[in-house]
């Protein structure tokens, strides 16, 4: 009986669980509830996924009000892949979260983090799933509010400007959007999205379209940390709770970047927009600029968590490349790039979040990781793996997302493209490397409190280093999900 | 034939055995010891199937549709994975010795890495097509960096940080894009007999390809991109012994070969790699040059390296039926007598702590085993009887006479000249010119003795018994 | 101000009126201008009126803050559970028509339970916020 | 009607939004930021309500008498709109508040200041 409502159970069930935890106030309570509900996310995820496979697209219409007059949840090829992406990392961070939150934040605040943490589960699940302009709005910025909050309890002071930063050019972006929709509602009277593709491809006047285009880009943009407007990542991934970042890297811009694929493919009418403007063009480039600039920040970043902050930036680059290259290969690996990456930062990110319990400190600069090969074996073997899975060498996942878009170039006949990725990767390489020499062949110094990671956090750090090198291997849901996804953008762009 | 699987993963579970018992030593060491001649004898008992004219091939899996993980034995590759299994013993017998007299720290850590790179270099060697020879090829590049910055100091670091650079540089910017050409263009990268590229690519692009694979191959260490190899001398001797002798060098080569053959065929790769017996010929020269000029005997032996890699890439380029024999024939006979040379380096400096060739005067009279089997790779390095490089060198001058490749005849002639004119003065201070000091030391431990003086075995053997290797290398086609 | 005796009177004469002026709102909802959003804040700002009057202890007396934040839950999951008691009756999400035999009764019962759910919730936040502010002096230490 | 009186709301709108983003990007005290963040928010709320009120339409209650209501669904979204805005502004404040606790000042330029001489 409930498997027709799966769409509804993805959003509601983390949504729900939210205020129980914030009724129970009690930390225990609270852990086990959000790796419960994040399961269970997880769980109905590859449920709607089998469910899509066999069956193509779900159309759930709330409160019976059918599309497209009430809001509808839409689940295809594509979403379903977020969603499975999402709740994934959900679920692997979940049970870290224990150790991790009761070693940053204060004690009588511990269930607040908790409670953001599904409220903001519940926002990226509900961005994803949902048909409806509006709704999305909504969903964006309960995902974005939490995830402010969730920064803001980092331990160092700087947490709050970086919260503070991020919720100005957050509230910028998604106020950006909600101009876009306004007057794309204005100008088509829907606010289904589909309803709104249908309907765009008989609008004669292309001004406003065109002006929502912009607003909708820049808006989202902001929220994706599209070069150059990136500039409140860094610091937000830096100074969050090592749990926080490790949820946020892995999943708020993926599915910001979900967003521009629906908007971009599914509703406007390509024929229409991108012939009046270079889009295709201006994604190159800032893409490409953002790949180059990020890496190089990178390289010189003395902060660990900022450097990869940087990085991400610069893979967000791949990502978006992939959208303005437009073509099959490319769209394959941009969206398979949003899994890839989000495994691979997320491992990162999740094992530093280790690395910062056993060192007793949350800002880590390079120099501060000497020896900790001999101090956390596992930890640093980790870090090493996904960082080559970050460069992108065979065997392990980035390479294969990286493979795609290189394919994807050549067939554009971008020549230098395929140079910038190339060259991308290799400053991807030294950055990688200044942290895994540090790490391996500098004699250990400063503070540590022994010990590897506590074993829950290693377990899903490990879980996650493992995913990396699967996807490099086994790639039948990554390319193939990937694949299906970038058909049906294309053929919805016919 | 999931014999294939077995070989890879026998060094495979040994590093992760030799990384388990890191407390004894004792045990460690009979666990690389145990699977080096497992692995050995698994190769041994493939090459039956390979000299009977079957190929065993096995797939692995598909990373990409289209894009299968491959293993498919051919005698190219045969003949590269006895070479690693073989030297792998003889240079885990060499290691104990080796380790325990100079008193290493991180040795757990060498074998495991040593081990994993004897596991990349079979993968490379089994390779069936492109995309799992790169997998293997860049998990070689990083599994040996651990080696390369073994002591940790700064000259290691960046010692090894310009090895990895260089490696990662070559194999980014040019062989993966290569190989996703070559995909695009021929819709296909498994290795074929007569290569897959034949009628598909334009002149141009077959050109252009060529040059992406001959500089994407780093490892190959064509001039300029050789500036890698005298950098990892930094590493201890048994690893440069395998970076230089078996695994790293001789993937490079290999995969050079390889993709002549296999990818570019004959005829195709004739016209695109005209230009590489140029570039060939170049580096012998030049690396010849600088090894003569080299007083630091590991330096001397890495610049040696380079020149004689390009001796194989010389030869197939030419790509005369019997220069290829040749080319192949060198990969093997050129790692016996260059880990002999390393070998004896080794062990000099664990004996008698010397690292320039200035310091050897007289050194031979204290260690004599050590230093006879230098001479005997020297004479192989040369190219003279009864040492190995004498066959590779003879069918390389055939071929070339035959293809009336006159700029090969007077690169191998001059280079031999100058080959003799950087090792006979090792050998002639060593046991010619009176000792300078007086200190008091024998040889080196008996492990290293024995390894070396196998290597020097193996290398005169080659010479009288060439049956196998010819075997194998005139299958290659 | 609690020393002030007219505004203390006063204050104790409005509030009644303005919860009642709250009750009102939320249940004209259905007919006219109103609903649970406008109610919680006229119920929030009831409470606030007092506090500001006999000061922030006496408020948090009245209201304490594990009450609010409770509060604010309880408004939460009731609007959850009225979508929720639509799936197992047998519609979708937020179904109201089948919340009774009657769909048309249905819509008026499923709105009904909802806005009372968001007045709570409403009433909870403004609330919650009014504390978070009114809570820290000038120098961070708690009032 | 010209371009411009015809108009009227388009050009608040743009107005509100353009002096919103003035000030948030031209003021370093976080509070005055706020404000512009709030003024830009609420130009999205005159750009949503003014298209959607119909000259002589009633307030959408079925009612006998009146056939021409106003769209309701405007309303609907920016009372949306309205309630995400005031919980943004909300955390807003409270993080200058907890900023001006721990570096004791709500000008930008101080609190980088602060920061720099932190990692110094």
């Amino acid at each position: 009986m409930m498997a027709e409502h799966l769409p509804i159970l993805q959003v509601v069930l983390p949504l729900a669980v939210a205020p129980l935890i914030v009724l129970a106030r009690d930390r225990g309570f609270a852990w086990v509830a959000t790796t419960v509900v994040s399961y269970g996310c997880l769980a109905i995820a590859i449920a709607l996924a089998v469910q899509v496979a066999a069956s193509g697209t779900i159309s759930y219409a709330i409160g019976s009000w059918p599309a497209p007059w009430g809001i509808e949840y839409r689940v295809d090829a594509l979403s379903v892949f977020v969603l499975v992406l999402v709740s994934l990392t959900a679920s692997l961070v979940a049970p870290y979260a224990q150790r991790s939150i009761a070693a940053e934040v204060a004690d009588d605040r511990a269930y607040l983090m908790y409670a953001m943490y599904c409220l903001c589960l519940a926002g990226l699940l509900g961005i994803t799933i949902t048909g409806d302009a509006f709704n999305l709005f909504v969903f964006l910025e309960i995902s974005s509010l939490s995830t402010y909050v969730l920064i803001a309890l980092g331990r160092n002071r700087k947490a709050l400007v970086a919260a503070y930063q991020y919720m100005l050019m957050g509230t910028v972006g998604a106020t950006f959007y909600v101009i876009g929709v306004g007057l794309l509602y204005l100008m088509t009277g829907t606010l289904n999205l589909a309803d709104m593709a249908a309907r765009l491809r008989e609008v004669d006047e292309l001004r406003p379209v065109l002006a929502a285009l912009a607003f909708i880009t820049v808006g989202i943009g902001l929220k994706l940390a599209l070069f150059p407007l990136h500039q409140w990542l860094p610091n937000a991934y830096a100074y969050a709770p090592s749990m926080a970042t490790a949820f946020i890297a892995a999943t708020a811009t993926k599915v910001s970047v979900y967003v521009v694929l629906r908007y971009y493919f599914m509703v406007f009418d390509p024929a229409q927009l991108f012939a009046h403007l270079p889009t295709r063009e201006v994604f190159i480039a800032l893409s490409v600029a953002g790949m180059l600039v990020a890496s190089l920040v990178a390289l010189f970043e003395s902060d660990v968590k900022r450097l990869f902050a940087y990085s991400s930036v610069a893979q967000i680059g791949y990502i978006t490349l992939g959208i303005g290259l437009d073509n099959q290969a490319s769209l394959t690996g941009s969206i398979t790039h949003l899994l890839n990456h989000g495994v691979t930062k997320g491992a990162i990110f999740v094992l530093l979040g280790g690395v910062a319990l056993r060192y007793g400190t949350q800002s880590m600069s390079v120099a501060n990781l000497a020896g900790l090969a001999r101090r956390m074996p596992l930890t640093a073997f980790g870090l090493v793996i996904a960082g080559l899975s970050l460069i992108g060498i065979p065997g392990t996942a980035g390479f294969v997302s990286k493979w795609y878009l290189i394919m994807g170039a050549l067939e554009q006949g971008l020549w230098w493209v395929v140079g910038v990725i190339l060259a991308a990767s290799l400053i991807a390489a030294a950055y990688v490397w200044r942290v895994v020499e540090v790490a391996y062949l500098c004699p250990a110094r400063g503070e540590w409190r022994g010990g590897e990671a506590p074993i829950g956090m290693l377990t899903a750090a490990l879980a996650m280093v493992i995913l990396c090198v699967y996807f490099g291997f086994d790639t039948t849901f990554s390319v193939g999900g990937a694949r299906e996804a970038a058909d049906l953008l294309l053929r919805a762009q016919k | 034939m999931t014999a294939l699987l077995y070989a890879l993963l026998v060094p495979a579970v040994a590093a992760l055995l030799i990384a388990a018992s890191h407390r004894r030593p004792n045990l460690r060491e009979a666990v690389t010891l145990a699977s080096a001649a497992l692995l050995f004898a698994l190769v041994l008992a493939l090459s039956r199937d390979v000299l009977d004219g079957r190929y065993p091939a096995l797939v692995l899996g598909e990373i990409m549709p289209g894009l299968e993980l491959k293993l498919e034995l051919e005698p190219l590759g045969l003949l590269f994975a006895l070479v690693a299994s073989g030297l792998w013993l003889v240079s885990g017998i060499y290691s104990i010795g080796y380790m325990r007299g100079n008193d290493e720290a991180h040795q757990t850590r060498f074998y495991a890495c040593f081990a994993a790179a004897i596991c990349a270099a079979i993968g490379v060697a089994f390779a069936g097509n492109l995309l799992t020879l790169y997998l293997f090829y860049e998990a070689l590049t990083f599994v040996t960096y651990p080696l390369v910055a073994h002591h940790g100091d700064d000259k290691a670091r960046s010692g090894a940080r310009t090895y990895l650079a260089l490696l990662l540089l070559s194999s980014m910017l040019f062989l993966l894009p290569a190989i996703t050409i070559t995909w695009l263009v021929a819709d296909t990268i498994d290795f074929t007999v007569g290569g897959i590229l034949n009628g598909k690519a334009s002149t141009g692009t077959a050109l252009a390809l060529a040059f992406l694979y001959a500089f994407g191959i780093g490892k190959a260490a064509l001039m300029p991109i050789h500036r890698w190899l005298p950098a990892a001398m930094v590493a201890p001797t048994p690893v440069s012994a395998l970076l230089h002798a078996v695994a790293v060098v001789k993937a490079g080569v290999f995969s050079i070969v390889k993709v002549l053959v296999y990818v570019f065929g004959v005829e195709l790769g004739a016209q695109a790699f005209a230009w590489l017996p140029w570039v060939a010929g170049f580096t012998i020269i030049a690396a010849s040059i600088v090894a003569l000029r080299a007083d630091n005997l590991k330096r001397r032996l890495a610049y040696s390296t380079v020149s004689q890699l390009s001796y194989v890439v010389l030869a197939a380029a030419i790509l005369a039926p019997l220069s290829i024999v040749g080319a192949v024939l060198h990969i093997a006979a050129h790692a016996f007598g260059k880990i002999t040379l390393f070998f004896a380096a080794g062990a000099i400096y664990t004996a008698a702590h010397k690292t320039e060739v200035s310091q050897l005067d007289g050194l031979g009279r204290r260690m004599p085993w050590t230093f006879a089997a230098f001479g005997i790779g020297a004479l192989s390095m040369i190219g003279l009887p009864p040492a190995a490089g004498f066959v590779s060198k003879w069918f390389m001058v055939i071929g070339a006479l035959e293809a009336q490749h006159w700029l090969a005849l007077g690169v191998i002639a001059a280079s031999t000249l100058l080959n003799a004119g950087y090792f006979v003065p090792v050998v002639y201070r060593a046991f010619l010119a009176p000792a300078r000091d007086t200190a008091m030391h024998g040889e080196a431990p008996w492990t290293m003795v024995v390894a070396l003086v196998a290597t020097a075995g193996l290398t005169l053997s080659m010479f009288f018994l060439a049956d196998l290797p010819l075997g194998l290398a005139e299958r290659v086609r | 101000m609690k020393d002030d005796i007219i505004l203390r009177v006063i204050a104790k004469l409005v509030m009644p009126f303005m919860l009642l002026f709250a009750l009102y709102v939320q249940f004209h909802g259905d007919l006219g201008p109103g609903g649970g959003f406008q109610a919680g804040v006229i119920a929030a700002a009831a409470i606030v009126f007092y506090a500001i009057i006999f000061g922030l202890p006496a408020g948090r007396k009245l209201a304490p803050e594990w009450l609010v934040e409770k509060i604010l839950a309880v408004g939460v999951l009731l609007y959850a559970g009225v979508g929720i008691a639509g799936l197992f009756l047998g519609g979708t999400y937020l179904d109201y028509f089948v919340l009774d035999a009657d769909p048309v009764h249905g819509q008026h019962r499923g709105i009904f339970w909802v806005e009372v759910g968001v007045a709570l919730t409403v009433s909870g936040t403004m609330l919650k916020l009014f504390y978070m502010f009114a809570g820290r002096g000038r120098d961070g230490e708690e009032l | 009607m010209s371009a411009f009186a015809g108009h009227y709301a388009y050009w608040i709108t743009i107005f509100l939004m353009v002096a919103g983003m003035y000030i948030l990007i031209a003021r370093g005290n976080l509070l005055k930021k706020l404000i512009g963040l709030a003024l830009l928010q609420t130009s999205v709320y005159l750009l949503y309500i003014a298209p959607a009120k119909l000259i002589g339409g009633s307030a959408p209650i079925i009612a006998g008498g009146f056939s021409t209501y106003s769209n309701p669904l405007p309303h609907v979204l920016i009372l949306t709109a309205i309630v995400v805005g005031v919980a943004t502004l909300a955390l807003g404040l409270a993080l200058v508040v907890r900023i001006r606790e721990t570096y004791g000042s709500i000008e930008e330029d101080e609190i980088l200041a602060l920061d720099s001489a932190d990692d110094g």
